[in-house]
């Protein structure tokens, strides 16, 4: 295992310690759980919380977007698996300003179990949490069956919106049904071209044989739909588009944000060359590009291998896109 | 390779246990998980994510670290469902927390825990942990090993076995129920979306939760009085 | 070789496709050359131009730092190799509102050969042309020979600085000062832990073996000083600090900017374990982290590795690096 | 493995080719050079970045597209250079470039191409890639070939040789300068920071100029008139 760790056990303490040193000046700690981390400002006065949390090993997701109209606090796991109860109970505090906290989070039974608990906790505590699980990965469950269907980087939407929503003064209610229309707009699909290592573990827990690439692979090495043999870069962005655009769908004419992620060991020029082809595609079905990002923005330790999400705008989730935001890993002027 | 943890069962028909002297019974459930780190995480691989082992291994050695020989069972149960709640997360944290935590809560006003005490925490213990993660048999879960363990305690009891049998047959039903999640197609969790591929292997917290129960009994088994 | 590409061939064009299409609202290509591309207000009327140039290969660099208060336009060459002198040329004109340009890249002997034949044909077109060469690789030639040295991620802050300078209506003179003052005050160390690949050449031309990394590797997979034992973050952290500081030297009580760069396939949290270590001997011998980058700066393809660059501060370069900034890969508020 | 293109050598010990009928002799090189593209990524690979044969393919190859027959020796040349330094670049760009630039410069006003032309444009040529490499005989780069093969050429004039006699022995130094590479360590170019770990290999450049002379004077020889 090449890798640039400590113990293995230590990855994710001292990841956190690197991370709130290099962001000071927009992360900080919160008292008595090294686990949680908030935007510097939050509680930001007058506005609602907006949380996430979730398994370490997808950075710069999930403390990435911690910052100015994006999330005020995450709770963050061990890599790979969910945050503690009580680390999502402490963020959602880290968040609250009296109006309440949305808690924008994944669809991983990890996730939803600790969320829960933590809800009970802070409902306990009087602090108003509702929550919206992002479910944007189309090769994860059928469309009948949403609620089985995994969160991935389409959460990095949700949170922009839901965050934009806070940031404009919405509601909890509002924020909720904003992040709720972002998510349900959204959609993900994976490609993996090789597997990833749990530092912990030593080894990986799959492998793709070289010349062959998983088709609708999970953030965290989840088998996919289909393993073929190795596509072009081209092919790659059809065979996506193929699984997303019929999904929601995305008809001619509608407008689209795009996100093309790199999976943590996928060298940039590559998302480039896939998102033209994509860009291409779309233009020839009449489908419009309001904005995209392309980067690592969602990732899976050392995987190789890229994700495309979709997002159909609307007036509303195009406005929010827009909206200013300065989070450490998303930054718009 | 599963490794299973030595203790020196005495035979003793009898039918409770000391709740002060009960802690060496939970050292030795952590003992078990920490020599199937590696086991566990290799299940998880299958169709998993290969870190149940680890998980596991650093939920129960925390938890190991904070038990004292002064703990009763009941407490020694609420340092672990802590250790994992609070500090582990991930499923496991609130899966096996629930677990430990309705052990402690339906014991934790007893001196003596009789078969017909224990009959009700196991059962207790496992709807809260159906009750947190929604799972039923047949999910392909720790459910599946769970479930046929208390029912099997409980029927033992009803057909008159002591507490010792009926140890033993709830821990044969947990080895059957194990076993059955092998021809399973998981239901829920993180292979849930495999579909057919999630048929012919064993489910990881299937087998952590057998050798947790194997741990369990085994050293209640080596702890009862007369 | 598991990558996402079409033609090997086609990588580079086909990147810059994509990556002019993501940034529309930053970047424009130029006329006649689809191998230069420029920040979308350049020539900015008055102020002096910023270009570099280089092999391709290195994303997010060089393209990355195209925009506002950055670079006016990059040169951009297959991978791995030079632009022709024709398109530095170009980038040149692309770039240069009347008041001369400044060409910011790095020591390698392509780029020197093509920027000197480009100089004399701007110089034919009756722009001013002065150029900066960054050679901040400490381990690529003694000190004695610091003309010797390779130019790697410590160019970015040469470009932030004299772009900075530039956007404040600094003269060419004034610009290429601050420049040449920030990569003398720039030292820079790479380890790679991983070979890279070249698409069209299909196979690693070097080799990593598993339990062992390269200290002082170059950007392109130059073998480096010695192949040590795969150290853990806190010693490969020690081993850099070890040739960097002394040989600026950076003495107790300065203050320095940091950036820690992964190589391509480097998982984003192990940056932020190494930089800990870093901060952690900084602080302990009492040199000041003004400002830290953490990330994909500067890559070497599906490298795994990392680099790691001081610049020691003074009262100019602080100011000049604090100044907003608006590029695709590098945006301060 | 080197790979040599097969030209057809005609024994005519004449003093000249017509500038007029070389475009075939440049379409050798390129034959030869697109031939050895995976020859030269592999020793480039060696000590350097392994491109070496991929960027001279792509050159060479681009400019082979836009050579006609209807050119000079002289005009291919100038083809030749300005595919590579217009839109190749990297250091092959320039160097090569001007390689070709000064073959040009120094022949385009010629009908026929004496051995003693020939001689003062290897020279010319050879002397353009100094000035804008910077490299020295020693350095360890294709000045190591294409110096020892002027000199050669020349002095073989100087010692009465005939056109034929002087290409071959111009070839047979470039080859002995090429070897030479193989002791040298790299005192320039990507390779220059290894230091001692550059000893033992040959250098790309070197293997690539021998090429190109090897190609152009059997291309030359077998053009010879009288
Ligand atoms: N909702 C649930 N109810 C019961 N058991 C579950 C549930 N979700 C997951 N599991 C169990 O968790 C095991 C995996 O645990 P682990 O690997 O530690 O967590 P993760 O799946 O987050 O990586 C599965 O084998 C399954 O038995
Ligand atoms: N300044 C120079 N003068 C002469 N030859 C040089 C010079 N720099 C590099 N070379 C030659 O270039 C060769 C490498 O070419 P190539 O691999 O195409 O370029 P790069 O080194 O940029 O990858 C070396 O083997 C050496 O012979
Ligand atoms: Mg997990
Ligand atoms: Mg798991
Ligand atoms: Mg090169
Ligand atoms: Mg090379």
């Amino acid at each position: 295992m090449q890798r640039i760790i400590n113990n293995p056990d230590d990855v994710v303490n001292e990841m956190l310690d690197g991370f709130a040193a290099t962001h000071a000046d927009l992360v900080a700690r919160v008292p008595n759980n090294h686990r949680v981390l908030k935007y510097k400002q939050s509680p930001v006065p007058g506005k609602v919380g907006v949380i996430t949390g979730g398994g370490s090993g997808h950075e710069p997701a999930f403390i990435g977007y911690i910052g100015e109209n994006m999330l005020d606090a995450v709770a963050v796991g061990e890599i790979f698996s969910s945050p503690t109860a009580k680390s999502f109970t402490d963020a959602i505090k880290a968040a609250d300003s009296g109006r309440g906290v949305a808690v924008l989070y994944g669809n991983y039974s990890g996730d939803n179990m600790n969320v829960k608990m933590a809800k009970i906790d802070a409902d306990d505590d009087g602090i108003a949490v509702k929550s919206v699980v992002a479910n944007d990965d189309v090769v994860s469950a059928p469309k009948s069956e949403p609620h089985k269907r995994r969160g991935v980087a389409g959460e990095i939407f949700m949170w922009k919106i839901g965050g934009a929503r806070a940031a404009l003064g919405g509601s909890l209610d509002e924020v909720i049904a904003s992040a709720q229309k972002a998510i349900d707009h959204t959609r993900s699909v994976g490609i993996g071209l090789s597997s990833c290592t749990i530092p912990a573990v030593g080894k990986p827990n799959f492998f793709i044989k070289p010349g062959t690439m998983e088709f609708g692979i999970g953030h965290h090495g989840e088998p996919g739909l289909a393993i073929t043999e190795l596509k072009t870069a081209d092919e790659m962005a059809s065979l996506a588009l193929e699984h997303i655009l019929p999904d929601l769908p995305f008809a001619p004419g509608c407008e689209v944000a795009i996100l093309v992620s790199g999976l943590g060991a996928t060298p940039v020029n590559e998302l480039y060359v896939f998102f033209r082809k994509v860009a291409e595609i779309l233009q020839s079905q009449n489908i419009n590009i309001h904005k995209s990002y392309v980067g690592n923005y969602f990732s899976s330790l050392d995987m190789m291998g890229v994700t495309l999400t979709l997002m159909k705008l609307d007036d509303e989730l195009k406005q929010l896109l827009d909206i200013k935001c300065n989070a450490v890993a998303l930054k718009q002027f | 390779m599963q490794t299973t943890v030595a203790y020196t069962p005495k035979h003793n028909p009898v039918n409770y246990f000391k709740n002060k002297e009960g802690a060496a019974i939970v050292r030795c459930i952590v003992r078990t998980i920490q020599a199937n780190k590696d086991y566990l995480g290799s299940v998880d691989g299958e169709i998993g994510d290969g870190d149940h082992g680890v998980n596991m291994n650093k939920g129960f050695t925390m938890a190991g670290e904070r038990l004292e020989d002064g703990h009763t069972f009941s407490e020694a149960c609420r340092v672990v469902a802590q250790a994992l709640m609070e500090d582990i997360g991930g499923s496991m944290g609130p899966l096996y927390g629930s677990f430990f935590k309705a052990l402690w809560r339906h014991s934790k006003s007893l001196e003596n825990i009789s078969a017909e005490n224990y009959g009700t925490m196991l059962q207790a213990a496992t709807e809260a942990v159906m009750e947190i993660g929604g799972a039923k048999v047949g999910d392909k879960s720790l459910i599946d090993t769970l479930v046929p363990a208390y029912q099997a305690f409980q029927c033992a009891l009803a057909d008159k076995a002591d507490f010792t049998q009926a140890l033993q047959r709830s821990t044969a039903a947990a080895e059957a129920g194990k076993e059955s999640t092998r021809a399973l197609v998981a239901k829920i969790g993180r292979s849930a979306r495999l579909g057919e591929r999630s048929r012919g292997v064993l489910d990881a917290g299937a087998v952590s939760s057998f050798l947790i129960l194997q741990a369990l009994h085994g050293g209640i088994a080596a702890s009862l009085q007369d």
